[in-house]
């Protein structure tokens, strides 16, 4: 097991370096860079030049990278946001707390959406509940996140004005008490439940078929041969053979999310990762736009690598000793 | 051995053909009404798009004009116009005609990239497939959206065809995946294998052999790929990372409901596009589902 | 010069594993096998599933790849990379599976014209009087040059991968298993079949099968495999009247009588066979399991008994 | 023969299954009794209905149309909730699968697979109580280390040792009916012998009825007591297994026999001419099997072929048999091998 | 002072309560404003009660940074957060020029060439510490520190006496400045021009007792700034969600007295929902409000649209020339594409900027005419007559220039013959950039002049300052451009035009221009009349002589809870009132 995983890792890293060599070559070449945006007449150029060439703005883009991976690799230090003032790590810190939120909890809707409705339509195949389930995964599917997570903003948020329209918490709460743990809540269930809503429907439709496939396999068969009822074989052969590809899937799920959620944190101006990529593309706050595409490609690696863990854990056939 | 008279008589016009992949997939489409509404759907906007914007002048349509800002439809604008004044039914034509384009060229693309990819690597195997899955699992490990971002952002022209070929660049490995996978179990059956004990050289046999049992999965995942393209390009688009708007696409006037005056108020601006991206998934998905059951005898439904 | 020899064969499948995914051991699937066919005849290959039948038989036509060992076919050696003689031609085979041995997208006339097309220049019309010929040879009507492989049966269909073979007019056929997928009654048809043209066309064939019942009836020599290696090598009668090794002598028990009067006998046979299995186990296989090298015990048998006790 | 200890019955019994619009029977119309300690064989070509057959009994059709009755020990299985049904098999009724391969849940131990059917039956059975009866089923089936193996997922056996799972889980719970389809046909020639010798303790020990399917005529020869024929979903002759081997008289019985390789073979086996129709292609009227026999004449087939007792035991379906010949006997006598 | 200058991405106006009743144009009907109906002061409506809260809504579309503080942020984001807790030690009048009603009063000494400042005593911080001329001269020291990762460090610095010398890191001190006592400072200039008494004195002291100790490259990261910021303005910071809110509470013991409201908060807005948030008074009050919205929500019953001039005003730009790195000065290139001005003038006139301002933002842009907004109104002449729209005077213009159409392909060619394509680069953002942008290059269309857009698309906004010059790298693909300026406090615009202005994206320069605007900040100046006459003179030489022409003028709308009273749009200044007295007449935001 251990053995496996460190393997795997070691395939990773390469990757990941190459990665972070793509994604910073990419970076210099957008075109114009943190201070560019510091016109004014009352600012001294001479003086924005000169913090460039400190910052080794002017270095070519190598050296820069050198100096770069050196800093990641010895001290985990991401560079400096320009237009934060801060560190990369500790504005992304920041951040990703906020994804992470609203990613497990999107995590928890899909499920609860999928799994049961999966079910449901896997078990009753080409039955009326089937084809409405069935129907809602053509609707999921043709319609895309944004529109739907900007109607769902305006009706619930607007209209009804049941949730929050923005931000990940009420203002003027203390960290750790019950009501800020309630508006955090509150404030992701809208751009969460959009997410799941949309991205589900692969996973119904996926589980699904899974079950109709499961269903015609002879171990079943043989269940029913000893005797098992028809509960007993879907919930204890079929539900579990099916699920193994939806938990193996989990880990590609993550790599999902990243693009969700670029789309559903600038809709509802939530302050997590997806949006801060979009604000630093447009500042050209590179620090910031590399470590966040590295940093998601490298949660891409890690959510491939849970899949193959996870695959390996729950299936006797390919467990790794 | 003497040959009979059946073989001298062999006339091989008259004998009768059976039903070739293309018919069964025809006759499964044929029987499913909603894929058959779908596909006449889609044609016909495909047609109609296609054939109406040779009749438009995209430059009058793009016109601004400062006396018609935010028409509403009317007989003049039948879906009124946007905030340049610009006509939108105009610029719908325009744009479901670019956004098919894209989705199409990405699709083709990514096919011919990904089968060829796919093909190789599964067919060959060995060294050969580990460093191209290397690649692959390289590609698959980028935050897709993200680096399309960047890329857009740093290609200086930007029209249709790069912004196709950015797009290509980073979706090409799920086919090839898919194709990698199938190729790698095709070339161990004994077809395969008996090609090249018959001496038929290995591209051939990974063209000519392999290739036509692979072409169905080819075909479902392309059709449903390209509704997901579609899908794809209207969300670059509505982030802002489209094209610019004398380049309507479906996306663009999808983007125009990021103004909340246009969400509330001025639906014939966004809606028209948002349906008709609706439509068009729906439809690509449908007919891609009946070509799935076609292509897989047990779910067959005639 | 013999028609065919093989010489030592041996095919190892890497096992990979270890933090680098390195060869860490190998599957001996075929472990030092010899044997030579002669022209005309049909060479029985038996074993239980896995002992190596089926890689050896690639290995002569070329699928797989040879770890090391000698194949010479009428006197050249086809392990020679240098020398470019195409004697693959000559050489063809049958597959066990009537199903996916036949590309389900082509329609028959490419099927069977696929290796015309490799080696001969026909044109369009030559080649459907050939193929339809060909048909025509293994009793299938030349209108069904057509249609799409389904559309048959499996005894149908092995006959096409049959036409397929002989299009070229090879000399030596390698038949796996040809019959293991088709039923009692289709099974006869196509056993029938290959009799008929290997008489008509003076054809070679390497039989590979596991039930002894079919090799016996189309063999003229038995070799008898078990975890890779040879244990019993002789005439068909000689193997069946006068098995020597025990693991061949097992395999004749459990052959199923189909007199249902023998039951017993039959019974009493095999338990006997099987005590004796047991008890003298390591007289015949050496600490591994394998069987060890092949002594002549006539000039057409041959056992694989150790060294002198 | 013992009658009085009848075990099942089945009485024009019909299986049909839904093409499309239309249902088609694949088991049609057939009546069979199984006795206590008795093997009955089905042999037949494939898609002859053999499993449908077996599948019909267990119940295990989910979308079947079933008509005609199955009585198990004076209870109708065709006519039975679910619930009863699900109390019977696995229990008094259990059934070995054809493909050791896929019969197995892949996620569960063999201990899990084998105690569910224990537990399903017997809810009061400790746990370890359970443990110890699944080790002795696996001891009792042949497999040599059964405690290692209670852990072991079915991946890890080798296919004749999955076999053995999967007839340890059928005589788990000692039935009294046990259907084998093609309990042998993925195995090796001498694990075959094996598992057939486990079937026929079995039996012995356990005073059980058998139905064993095959299509190996030399399997039938070594284990049946009696063999019943089928073709395209009809039984065309039922007689003791000696009677069949020695005097068998429907023409496809004979032609099967003829077609198999054996000892006093000549040189060219016989085969049948043309191929077993698929399901929807099946003739409905009349002897069945006159498209594959065209030489025999017409009029020598009954207009709607029955069972014909011929001897006490001894059934042949229509009157064809006594006219049939192989046309390379030129038709001079009509008797079976031997 | 905040001298908010920037490009155009800076946020629109808009202006208030409900419409006109129309000098020229009747609104109700066509949705068209003007800025004369908008007022940038609340009007109050009932009594304010004691106490209570509000909450203020920053538009934006991203968060905000959280560098919060004066000497170290560089958003504008930040500064809207800032401004509530912390404040210039000096105020300022209509005009932008310093007065003594401040934190702190001052006393000009023109035969010195300085400047002593006192520190009002009750002026403390927020921990109670006295703000002192150490803490100002800290921040002097700070931002002159060659570690100083802040944008602040300009000309405002560099006129001190010794500044250069201390930013260089050959002076320990600033020789310029010097404390006098705890309350008194005393800064000497090398540079002293008339522009320092608007804007040109850096008022934001840096609380030394907490920043000493910090490394002058940590500053604007640590707790100090993004945690706890400090300062002695009329709120106090209490809690702060980066980048989302900030609670703030009264402070007490502010100098000018104590705040009505117990407190108030913050929070990011954004521009998609600020209507709502209005609307279901989840927010009092904005920043600025998208003049975009404003047609549809006009009629808004729960609040009072404020509104302002604002300081920017967009233009058109011609390239004349390129940027001389090695001498630091713009290089003319007189045979510049568009170096001919009757063709900069006929491009003029061809544009209906009346119009644009009218029909894109619904009269709240409107034309411009001079390079000096009407923010400040007593610099920006408005009797010069600058070129409007008309077609017919620019065809003949180019007529005239010898621009015709020799190939008779509609496109007029320049007057040697040869084909005119000219490139027009513009920015992406803003909603109705692309339109615009577009208009433009029809309305040039219309009178037979080629111009093509740069890329065929918008430039996004960093590269397109790269292009045109910030760097001093000119694009030469780059003919005409689209911009905008902001104007700081001060109007000199040698910043903007004058020859040594990298900025002076034109790359133009004339020895009228060059004279104007020394005139401008010579000593002379120090006499408003007569610097109001030079800029007056300026305005008008630059309309002649077109390197750049205005395009249109903007108004910032600020829309209030009626429930709010003593409010002023900020950037209206010298309107006496202040942020402390800001009230509630009721607990509950009015509704819609
Ligand atoms: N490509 C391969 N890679 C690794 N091992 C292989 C490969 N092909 C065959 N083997 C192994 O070689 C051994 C011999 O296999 P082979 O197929 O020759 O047996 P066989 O006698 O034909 O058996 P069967 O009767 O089941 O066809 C087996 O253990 C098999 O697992
Ligand atoms: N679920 C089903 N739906 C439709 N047709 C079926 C179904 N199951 C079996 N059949 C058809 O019924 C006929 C009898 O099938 P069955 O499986 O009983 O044959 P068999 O005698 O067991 O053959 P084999 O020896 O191959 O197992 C075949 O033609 C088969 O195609
Ligand atoms: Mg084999
Ligand atoms: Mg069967």
């Amino acid at each position: 097991m251990w053995k496996f995983i460190v393997r795997r890792l070691l395939i990773a890293l390469p990757q990941i370096l190459l990665l972070s060599v793509l994604v910073f070559l990419m970076a210099q070449m957008m075109p114009g860079d943190a201070l560019s945006g510091l016109i004014d007449p009352n600012i001294d150029p001479a003086a924005i030049e000169a913090q460039r060439e400190r910052l080794g703005l002017n270095d070519p883009w190598h050296i820069q990278y050198v100096d770069w991976i050196t800093g990641v690799v010895t001290e985990g230090d991401l560079g400096r946001s320009f237009r934060y003032k801060m560190d990369v790590t500790e504005i992304i810190g920041q951040r990703l707390v906020n994804t992470f939120w609203l990613s497990l909890v999107t995590l928890i809707f899909t499920y609860l959406i999928a799994i049961p409705l999966g079910i449901t339509s896997g078990r009753y195949n080409d039955t009326f509940r089937d084809q409405m389930i069935t129907g809602y995964t053509y609707v999921g599917f043709a319609t895309p996140l944004f529109i739907f997570a900007l109607v769902a903003l305006w009706i619930l948020g607007f209209q009804f004005g049941w949730f929050p329209t923005g931000g990940s918490v009420s203002p003027g709460l203390t960290p750790g008490t019950f009501e800020y743990f309630l508006s955090r809540l509150h404030h992701l269930i809208l751009p969460a439940l959009s997410m799941a809503l949309i991205t589900t429907v692969n996973t119904v439709q996926y589980l699904r078929s899974e079950i109709i496939d499961t269903k015609q396999k002879d171990f079943i068969i043989t269940a029913r041969a000893k005797g098992a009822s028809e509960s007993r074989v879907y919930n204890r052969h079929i539900l579990r053979n099916s699920l193994l590809p939806i938990a193996a899937f989990f880990g590609f799920e993550i790599t999902g999310l990243i693009g969700g959620t670029i789309f559903v944190e600038t809709i509802y101006s939530y302050p997590g990762m997806g949006q801060l990529f979009i604000e630093s593309i447009n500042l050209r706050d590179y620090s910031v736009v590399i470590a966040v595409v590295l940093l998601l490609g490298i949660a891409s690696i890690l959510g491939a690598l849970l899949s193959d863990i996870i695959l390996s854990l729950v299936d006797p056939r390919i467990r790794i000793k | 051995m003497e040959t009979t008279n059946a073989v001298e008589n062999l006339n091989i016009e008259n004998i009768n053909k059976s039903p070739s992949g293309v018919s069964i997939i025809w006759r499964e489409i044929m029987r499913d009404k909603l894929a058959l509404i779908s596909l006449v759907f889609l044609l016909l906007v495909t047609t109609l798009v296609y054939g109406i914007s040779l009749f438009l002048d995209l430059d009058q349509i793009v016109k601004i004009d400062l006396f018609a800002i935010h028409e509403p439809p009317s007989s003049d604008f039948w879906l009124g116009t946007d905030y340049g004044g610009r006509d939108v039914f105009g610029q719908l034509i325009i744009g479901t005609r670019n956004s098919l384009t894209i989705g199409f060229l990405v699709t083709l693309m990514t096919g011919l990239i990904g089968v060829t990819f796919g093909l190789t690597a599964g067919f060959f195997g060995g060294h050969i497939d580990n460093i191209m899955m290397r690649v692959l699992d390289f590609f698959i490990i980028l935050p897709f959206l993200m680096i399309v971002i960047v890329f857009v952002s740093i290609v200086p022209n930007y029209s249709i065809i790069s912004f196709s070929l950015i797009m290509t660049a980073f979706l090409w490995m799920g086919i090839a995946r898919l194709i990698r996978s199938k190729a790698l179990q095709e070339r161990e059956l004994d077809y395969a294998q008996a090609s090249k004990t018959l001496g038929t050289p290995r591209w051939k046999i990974m063209f000519g052999q392999v290739l036509p049992n692979v072409s169905s999965l080819i075909i479902v995942t392309m059709t449903l790929n390209l509704a997901a393209n579609i899908g794809l390009e209207s969300g670059l688009s509505f982030l802002g990372f489209g094209f610019p708007e004398e380049t309507p696409s479906l996306g663009t006037l999808l983007s125009y409901a990021r103004n909340p005056q246009t969400l509330e108020n001025r639906w014939w601006i966004w809606m028209p596009a948002a349906i008709l991206i609706f439509l068009l998934m729906l439809s690509v998905r449908n007919v891609g589902e009946a070509l799935k059951r076609a292509t897989d005898a047990r779910q067959r439904r005639g | 010069m013999e028609f065919l020899k093989v010489e030592d064969l041996k095919i190892h499948f890497p096992i990979r594993g270890g933090l680098l995914n390195r060869k860490i051991d190998s599957v001996r699937a075929v472990d030092g096998v010899s044997f030579s066919i002669e022209q005309g005849k049909t060479y029985g290959l038996v074993g239980e599933s896995g002992s190596g039948k089926t890689t050896t038989g690639r290995a002569i036509i070329g699928l797989n790849n040879i770890t090391s060992g000698k194949v010479f076919f009428e006197g050249n050696d086809l392990t020679d990379n240098s020398k470019k003689v195409d004697v693959r031609k000559d050489i063809q085979m049958i597959f066990q599976d009537p199903y996916s041995s036949l590309n389900p997208k082509k329609r028959v006339i490419d099927i069977v014209a696929e290796p015309l097309r490799n080696y001969e220049r026909l044109t369009k019309k030559e080649e459907r009087y050939k193929v339809a010929e060909l048909l025509e040879k293994v009793g299938l009507s030349p209108e069904s040059i057509l249609k799409y492989p389904h559309e048959f049966s499996g005894g149908q269909r092995q006959r096409i991968g049959i036409a397929r073979a002989i299009a070229l007019k090879p000399k030596l056929i390698i038949a796996d298993e040809p019959v293991s997928a088709l039923d009692v009654s289709v099974q006869a048809q196509v056993l029938n079949f290959m009799k008929d043209i290997q008489k008509e066309l003076n054809l070679t064939y390497l039989f590979i099968s596991h039930d002894l019942g079919i090799v016996k009836h189309m063999s003229d020599e038995i070799g008898i495999m078990y975890k890779g290696r040879y244990v019993e090598e002789g005439k068909t009668e000689e193997i069946f009247t006068n098995p020597q090794h025990i693991y061949t002598k097992r395999l004749v028990a459990a052959i199923p009588d189909i007199n249902p009067q023998n039951r017993e006998k039959q019974k009493i046979f095999r338990q006997s066979v099987q005590e004796e299995f047991e008890q003298s186990y390591h007289d015949y296989f050496d600490e591994e399991g394998l069987a060890y090298n092949l002594r002549n015990i006539s000039n057409s048998h041959s056992v694989a008994l150790p060294e002198k006790g | 023969m013992k009658l009085k200890n009848k075990l099942l019955e089945l009485k024009n019994l019909k299986t049909s299954f839904r093409i499309r619009d239309d249902y088609f029977a694949a088991v049609d119309d057939v009546s069979l009794d199984v006795h206590k300690n008795e093997v009955l064989a089905i042999v037949g070509e494939s898609g002859s209905g053999k499993s449908a057959l077996a599948f019909s009994i267990m119940g295990l059709h989910n979308r079947a149309k079933i008509e005609g009755n199955i009585v198990f020990k004076d209870k109708d299985l065709a006519n039975i909730s679910i619930s009863k049904l699900n109390a019977i098999r696995g229990n008094e009724m259990s059934m070995i699968f054809q493909d050791p391969l896929t019969a197995l849940n892949p996620l569960m131990t063999i201990e899990e697979q084998i105690g569910e059917v224990l537990q399903l039956h017997n809810r009061n059975l400790s746990k370890r109580k359970r443990r110890e009866r699944v080790i002795t089923l696996l001891d009792q089936v042949g497999i040599p280390r059964p405690k290692q193996t209670c852990e072991q997922f079915p991946h890890e056996l080798s296919g004749g040792m999955r076999q053995r799972v999967i007839i340890a889980i059928a005589i788990a719970n000692s039935p009294e009916l046990l259907i084998a389809d093609e309990p042998t046909t993925a195995l090796d020639v001498t694990i075959q012998a094996q598992i057939l010798d486990l079937i026929r303790d079995l039996k012995e020990k356990m005073n059980a009825g058998i139905i064993l399917i095959t299509h190996d005529l030399g399997v039938v020869a070594e284990m049946a007591d009696r063999v019943a024929v089928m073709y395209a979903g009809e039984i065309v002759e039922i007689a003791s297994v000696d009677t069949l081997f020695e005097n068998a008289r429907h023409p496809y019985t004979r032609s099967l026999l003829n077609s198999v390789p054996s000892d006093e073979q000549q040189d060219t086996l016989h085969v049948i001419q043309g191929i077993v129709p698929s399901l929807k292609n099946l003739p409905r009227h009349g002897c069945r099997f006159a498209a594959r026999i065209p030489w025999i004449d017409e009029s020598a087939h009954e207009e709607n072929p029955t069972l014909h007792e011929i001897a006490p035991g001894h059934f042949v379906r229509c009157t064809c048999h006594e006219h049939f010949y192989f046309p390379d006997e030129k038709g001079d006598e009509a008797h079976g091998i031997s | 002072s905040e001298d908010e200058d920037t490009q155009g991405e800076q946020n629109d106006q808009g202006q208030e309560e409900d419409t006109n009743g129309g000098d020229e144009d009747d609104a109700e009907d066509d949705g068209i404003y003007s800025i004369d109906d908008f007022s940038p002061v609340k009007t109050n409506e009932g009594e304010a009660i004691d106490g209570g809260t509000i909450t203020f809504g920053l538009v934006s579309d991203t968060p905000f940074e959280g560098t919060l503080n004066h000497n170290f942020y560089s958003g504008n984001p930040d500064v809207q957060v800032i401004d509530w807790f912390s404040e210039s030690l000096l105020a300022v009048d209509e005009n932008y020029a310093y007065t003594q009603e401040g934190a702190a009063t001052f006393e000009v000494n023109e035969e010195e060439q300085s400047i002593t400042f006192t520190i009002r005593d009750n002026v403390n911080w927020h921990d109670g510490e006295p703000v002192t001329a150490e803490d100002w001269l800290f921040a002097h020291e700070v931002i002159g520190d060659p570690d100083y990762d802040g944008p602040r460090y300009g000309q405002t610095f560099t006129s001190i006496e010794g500044m250069e010398e201390y930013h260089a890191g050959e002076a320990d001190t600033i020789s310029g400045m010097e404390v006098i006592d705890e309350k008194t400072l005393k800064i000497t200039y090398a540079n002293f021009t008339p522009s320092l008494l608007s804007s040109g004195i850096w008022t934001y002291p840096l609380a030394k007792h907490i920043f000493e100790d910090i490394p002058v490259a940590d500053m604007s990261s640590s707790d100090a700034v993004r945690r706890e910021p400090i300062g002695f303005g009329p709120f106090i910071v209490e809690s702060i969600v980066p980048g989302e809110s900030v609670t703030y509470v009264k402070n007490e013991d502010y100098w000018r007295g104590e705040p009505t409201l117990d407190g108030l908060t913050l929070i990011v807005v954004n521009e998609n929902v600020v209507v709502q948030s209005l609307q279901n008074g989840t927010v009092d009050l904005v920043n600025s409000f998208p003049t975009d919205q404003y047609p549809e929500n006009a009629d808004m019953s729960n609040v009072e649209f404020l509104g302002d001039i604002d300081n920017t005003y967009t233009y058109i730009g011609f390239k004349l020339g390129s940027w001389d790195a090695e001498n630091n000065r713009v290089d003319m290139d007189p045979d510049a594409k568009m170096a001919d001005v009757e063709l900069r003038r006929a491009m003029w006139y061809a544009v209906d900027n009346a119009t644009v301002g009218e029909r894109f933002y619904n009269g709240l842009r409107w034309n411009a005419t001079t390079l000096i907004p009407p923010s400040h109104p007593d610099f920006h002449d408005d009797t010069i007559e600058a070129p409007l729209y008309d077609p017919e005077r620019a065809n003949e213009i180019l007529d005239a220039a010898g621009y015709e159409d020799v190939t008779g392909d509609g496109f007029r060619e320049d007057p040697d013959g040869n084909e005119l394509v000219i490139n027009f680069a513009s920015m992406s953002g803003g909603d109705t950039a692309e339109p615009l942008a577009r208009y433009y290059i029809q309305s040039w269309e219309a009178v037979g002049l080629n111009v093509q857009l740069l890329d065929g698309r918008l430039i996004e906004f960093n590269s397109f300052y790269d292009r045109v010059g910030q760097r001093g790298e000119d694009d030469p693909a780059i003919d005409i451009y689209q911009a905008a300026w902001g104007v700081g406090s001060d109007v000199d615009p040698s910043g903007l035009y004058g020859p040594n202005a990298i900025f002076n994206f034109p790359r133009y320069e004339s020895e009228g221009n060059d004279e104007l605007l020394a005139r401008g900040l010579s000593e002379e100046a120090f006499d408003h009349a007569y610097r109001q006459e030079v800029y007056s003179e300026w305005q008008e030489f630059m309309v002649e002589e077109i390197p750049v022409f205005p395009t249109v003028y903007r108004a910032i709308l600020v829309p209030v809870n009626n429930r709010v009273v003593n409010y002023n749009i900020p950037t209206n200044a010298g309107s006496e009132i202040y942020r402390y007295q800001i009230g509630v007449t009721q607990e509950e935001p009015y509704t819609n």
